[in-house]
């Protein structure tokens, strides 16, 4: 089968490997980190072809010392900047808080965020408030920046009597509409053209509002990612699309995503999007370009392309343990730090924050969080009965119940009686 | 409704798309090649330039992207009618289909839903090969969520499509190629007759719907009961009135939500059942339908239900004659019935 | 084959996909997940320490780019396979499966060939959801071309993989993730069994095959016939164990081709049949059994052939075991198909 | 359900519209031709990063004035030449005989690759004879100038009794191994991967042979490429990915595919991979490119991405009329010209080719053509009877036939004897 011809050398399969494997020291010195403004912040209106160079630069504003510098600084006051340090510390709290309820059987999975937490927070408060979001599953820091109830995330996480889901989804797969969040999918990277047809539809009616949607950067390898940027690039629609590199998709390493040979903002440069690659640890950064990118959406000067670049500090989720693939310690000695500490340490710079003060709101959001989970397991948690009426299982399918999902449904019920005797009553 | 005009399939879907049009300013319409060109079959000649085009509109080739597209802008709160060319090509779009499309309701508790209905020309019959020519509706039966519907005749194509884009749930619209310029009777070796000359194809010109879930009966009768839909409603037509049998013939136009009511009624009466499709036998719709009867119906059949199908192959380019599920098979199925 | 051991499910897969490593350079696995980590359910775990990263190797998230990459090593002269990390994320991949992989050998009259293996974990019973739950595998039945394969326990796991890889026709290999680590009764609230005490966790270590498309009698019986595979087998056991009723139990092990013979003069011999899976029930695999059952039984059946299935929507969360066809589900249809 | 901010503009959403419609006059004087060198050929060795430019000039060796010229010159002698020239005459003659036997009712279908035939013949000429190439339904220019033989296309063009693949697949869909040539599919695109991973096995192997795999500027909106796209890059795989822009897929012009905002070759940069913009119809240029990129592939330097600017002269297929959606004569007016008509007077220039001897050849192919359309005709022609037996049907769904098939087999013979009566007999 295999014909070599003896004057040419044969040819070699190249399989990615990433630099460290357990047991190994990680060693992060040869990621080089750009100085602020290496690239300055071009106009709004520019023109795709004339920035390319910001797909393969940085966007930073905190600088090593925890100043804000350089022409992407957003200049947030104060209060903004104390509300942004809150909401993450808060999605980190909640993320806290879940994980360790999954890991008590209170339900069956659960996924954090933590070190990704300023790609959720600090994009949700660049976006207007009615701006659609259309997540992957890590983007729980934009309903907590929105000011999504936390006891209906943990209903919903528990899928007891009070989920507004009725306990079909997994936990974690929010739906909130009044909070323009779009639900959640258990399928990667099918929110993005569904984004990009949002924005059309609303570029089409002549509304002034945008779409932002995330993924991860394994989940840019699906074809959805390439129909979106073809879509949102032939059509110029309103959307901002957003990869948040943070280096793993569960036990693959960016280089399994194609991360070995450029950067993953450059796929929005073949499209002829305007990409941008951003300090994703940096919140001012992320707050900074997702501006940029949505006044340039809303000014009809297209989609922009973002590329988070930022570190996966947890598990992929609660089944899986990062220690059978990865080097211990990754992320203490990721270099573009944590995006918690850097703003804290920022404010703190500027006198507008004390570690006193951040000690006390860290016990104020955990203690938030933990009052808040006994409220929602008050509605019951998974596999405890306090579930949703069994007969909502059939509901939703359609708008309408056809003949056959009644007769389901009836058989359903019997099937209930027959289990648990004849006192058994559908709630 | 108003006035009635002679139309053959095309004009109905386009003067149902038309309506739609008109009616309904979150009707878009989406596609490839269906803008200016107004589609490889012409179903939407004109509309571009008669309602814009922000309304109707090329896209690239990506079905992915088209359904995809689609359900973002439903979501939205927009109509999509997008086309997918071929029936033949609507896989790499399959997965917004099945698990987004599908599925929004349902995972959202009503929070998002998908008005979407997607058209497609499918089956075959016009020297398309194997990837021109394939009925894929069983799969989509398969996928809770969706509605799948298959119109037989030019009066019912629009009722349907204009019912289908009014639904708040998705749905998939299979508009059989063969029959877009006239009924086909079985015998690819005869002149082909025009929609004219058929009764259906005196069609409003105003708005009217026909309800999803309805079979409708095309022609009564004692003898045995025949269940089929699309292009395979004319061809046994045909072989019914050769054989001279006093079938009960029912289209049944929607085959999610299915019409069991009819379906249970005429099978009871009859005793007998046959159903015809043009898809490939295993797993077709066809094993749905003689599950179904003889579930509900096992007492009162004479005979085993029998399917009458394509077969198990691709669709061949050249030997199509021989493969499609013609008067000889149909009529050797009924005689077999009849003698059982 | 020599020595036998104890082996789960996973084990058991996971030495099938060693020893053709071994046996046959042409062996490639691919897939998510698969390499260094051994995959998320630990299938391939070591297998690339052992026969090296060209040979087992993490892919792209891209289940098009996994099967349509397969299907040119595949024309190459390998033998991929690939792994779809959960078979509800197929459905990206299944143009590369249907339109190519499955149409490879029609199209080119021979020129070029499949022979690929697609693992997949399939259905319920693990909490995992709409999106972690799905049984698919009616569609890839109603797809001409393509095998389809579903194994009940360790030992026909490993047999049937190894003759899947071996096969020269594509093959879809479901694997009942419920199953992975023991044998389940359908009482979720009992506590697991592991394999070791089931017998067919009696793995031999060397290679062996058990041939596509012939079935297991499960249980001999003379009251009723009921055709299921996967993890039903088991479930049905138990209840045909409390009922006791004298059930033929026939594990179907490939659905196509389907061991017809062996259904037939089962469903002859007791004159009842019933059909249980996982999958949604309207134009699930149950419906082709019910149909060819009473096609070719009809004259001998007593009762109408009964389906028990999931029920015709997602696969809800928290509901799971209302939803799952369980023990309940299953006793109330053989006591109506024995009354009838 | 419209929210209009009264204080921002409404969004607007862009449909790309082709310049010239029917009726209009084409005019593509702003189609700007780079100088031939504006980028000069870089060593095939280059890394990705640095030559992006290449993906946005044009690669170009035959001048205005029909000199080969620059660093790209790949500097054949002239019997390549008149070979190159003969094999692209060739393909033209076949291609008008085909589609008048379309026409003529003798078949259902064909695709003529009039103005695109140095895509075809310069690529494979650059090829060794046993690179694999998976091409789309527009380069029977490859087989032809592999010397595949005429009457078999021909009889596969017909579905006639020596069809080698048996009347199954369309016109033109041809399949041919032991030319390296694989089995064309009706479904855009899936060739893309496939050429990827063979590509993959023939490295993983050691092998010496390398792939080339061809597709329209419309498809390359399909996930397939993308994932194509992405496995060559991770997997650095001896690939050569062409983009045929010819500027229309069926009636949609290549703004809709997203041509509008930059170059397709473009499309290459976002995953790191060498990309090439070339003059299509400068069949010298597509030489030197596929040359410069099997020479990349075979020295393990990984994947090149090409796009042939190019034109589509004619109709999609037998099954549209081009006139119904672009402007007339738009193909007269291509600046970059006709590529048979270019390298005649190239060679009529170097002293090695006459007008006499061109029409000379001219006339030789068509009769060679003619003459081998009878031989084909012979065979059958499609719908006249004269096809593969009926059992065929049955055959290569499996390797072994199984018990349904068999039955349907047994079943349709039946048919059969139904419908001609007792005489007939399975051929
Ligand atoms: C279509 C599809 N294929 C595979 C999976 C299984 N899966 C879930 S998450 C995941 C990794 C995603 O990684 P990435 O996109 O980087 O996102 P991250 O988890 O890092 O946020 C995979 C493979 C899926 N959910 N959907
Ligand atoms: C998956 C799929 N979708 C749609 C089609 C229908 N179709 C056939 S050719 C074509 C246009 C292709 O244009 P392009 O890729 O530019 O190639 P060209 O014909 O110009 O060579 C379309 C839409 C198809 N064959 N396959
Ligand atoms: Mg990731
Ligand atoms: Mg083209």
């Amino acid at each position: 089968m295999t014909s070599k011809k003896s004057n040419l050398a044969p040819l070699r399969l190249h399989i990615p490997e990433p630099k460290f494997r357990p047991g190994d020291e990680a060693d992060f010195s040869d990621i080089s980190i750009p100085a602020i403004d290496a690239i300055a912040r071009p106009d709004e209106a520019s023109v795709p072809a004339d920035i390319h160079s910001l797909a393969f630069g940085l966007v930073r504003v905190l600088d090593n010392d925890h100043q804000a510098k350089g022409s992407w600084n957003p200049n947030l006051d104060a209060g903004q900047l104390r509300l942004m340090l809150r909401n993450m510390m808060l999605t980190r709290a909640f993320d806290d808080r879940m994980f360790r309820a999954q890991r008590q059987g209170k339900t069956s999975f659960y996924m954090k965020s933590t070190g990704e937490e300023a790609t959720s927070v600090a994009t949700a408060m660049a976006l207007a408030s009615d701006d659609m979001c259309f997540p992957s599953y890590r983007q729980q820091g934009i309903l907590l920046t929105r000011g999504y109830p936390i006891v209906r995330m943990m209903n919903q996480i528990y899928s007891n009597s009070q989920d507004h889901l009725k306990g079909r989804q997994l936990p974690i797969m929010y739906s909130a509409p009044e909070h323009s969040f779009f639900t959640i999918s258990g399928n990667l990277a099918t929110q993005y053209p569904q984004a990009v047809g949002w924005a059309m539809a609303s570029a089409s009616r002549g509304d002034t509002r945008i779409s932002a949607v995330w993924c991860g950067e394994g989940s840019t390898a699906e074809g959805d990612f390439h129909s979106a940027m073809t879509f949102a690039a032939v059509y110029n629609a309103p959307v901002i699309l957003q990869v948040v590199n943070n280096q793993w998709a569960i036990s693959s390493f960016s280089g399994i995503a194609g991360g070995e040979r450029t950067t993953f903002a450059a796929r929005g440069l073949g499209y002829g999007i305007a990409s941008l690659r951003v300090d994703g640890n940096d919140p001012l950064a992320v707050y900074a370009a997702m501006r940029w990118a949505a006044d340039r959406a809303r000014t009809n000067n297209g989609p922009t392309f973002i590329e988070y670049f930022t570190y996966r500090a947890e598990g992929h989720s609660t089944s899986d343990d990062p220690g059978a693939y990865r080097a211990a310690k990754e992320f203490e000695k990721w270099p573009l730090g944590d995006p918690v500490d850097r703003l804290k340490k920022h404010l703190i710079l500027l006198g507008e924050w004390s570690e006193e003060q951040h000690q006390a709101q860290h016990e104020e959001l955990a203690d938030l969080v933990k009052k808040t989970q006994k409220e929602a397991e008050a509605n019951g948690i998974l596999g405890h009965g306090m579930h949703q009426p069994f007969e909502t299982m059939f509901e939703d399918v359609f708008e309408e119940m056809p003949w056959h999902l009644k007769e389901q449904c009836d058989q359903m019920v019997a099937e209930q009686y027959r289990k648990f005797g004849p006192e058994w009553e559908p709630k | 409704m108003g006035s009635t005009k002679t139309m053959n399939m095309i004009e109905a879907i386009n003067s149902a798309l038309d309506i739609m049009l008109e009616r309904d300013p979150d009707v878009v319409l989406m596609g490839e090649d269906i803008g200016y060109f107004g589609g490889v079959f012409r179903a939407t000649a004109g509309l571009q330039a008669k309602h814009g085009k922000t309304r109707v509109f090329d896209t690239p080739i990506s079905e992915c992207g088209i359904i995809g597209a689609g359900v973002g802008m439903a979501a939205y709160g927009l109509r999509p009618v997008p086309e997918i060319q071929f029936a033949d090509y609507i896989y790499p779009g399959l997965d917004q289909l099945v698990s987004e499309a599908a599925r929004l309701r349902y995972r959202s508790a009503g929070d998002f839903i998908c008005p979407m209905t997607v058209r497609s020309p499918f089956g075959g019959g016009i020297f398309g090969g194997q990837t021109h020519s394939q009925s894929p509706e069983s799969l989509f039966t398969h996928v809770c969520g969706i509605k799948t519907v298959v119109p037989s005749n030019p009066h019912d194509a629009k009722g349907l499509l204009i019912a289908a884009i009014e639904d708040n749930d998705p749905v998939i619209f299979f508009e059989p190629k063969r029959i877009y310029n006239g009924p086909f009777s079985g015998y690819y070796d005869r002149p082909v007759e025009p929609w004219s000359k058929h009764a259906a194809s005196d069609v409003p010109e105003g708005y009217y719907r026909i309800e999803l879930g309805k079979a409708g009966i095309v022609r009564e009768g004692e003898a045995l009961t025949i269940l089929t839909y699309g292009t395979m409603v004319h061809v046994v037509q045909t072989v019914v009135a050769e054989l001279r049998v006093d079938a009960e013939i029912v289209d049944l136009r929607t085959l999610l939500p299915l019409d069991v009511d009819t379906i249970e009624e005429s099978a009871k009466k009859t005793g007998r059942c046959l159903v015809v499709h043009e898809a490939t036998r295993t797993s077709g719709f066809g094993a749905e339908l003689a599950a179904l009867v003889q579930e509900r119906c096992f007492y009162h059949l004479e005979a085993p239900v029998e399917r009458v199908t394509g077969f198990d192959t691709p669709y061949p380019h050249s030997l199509e004659w021989a493969y499609f599920p013609g008067p000889v098979r149909i009529a050797g199925a009924i005689e077999k019935i009849m003698k059982d």
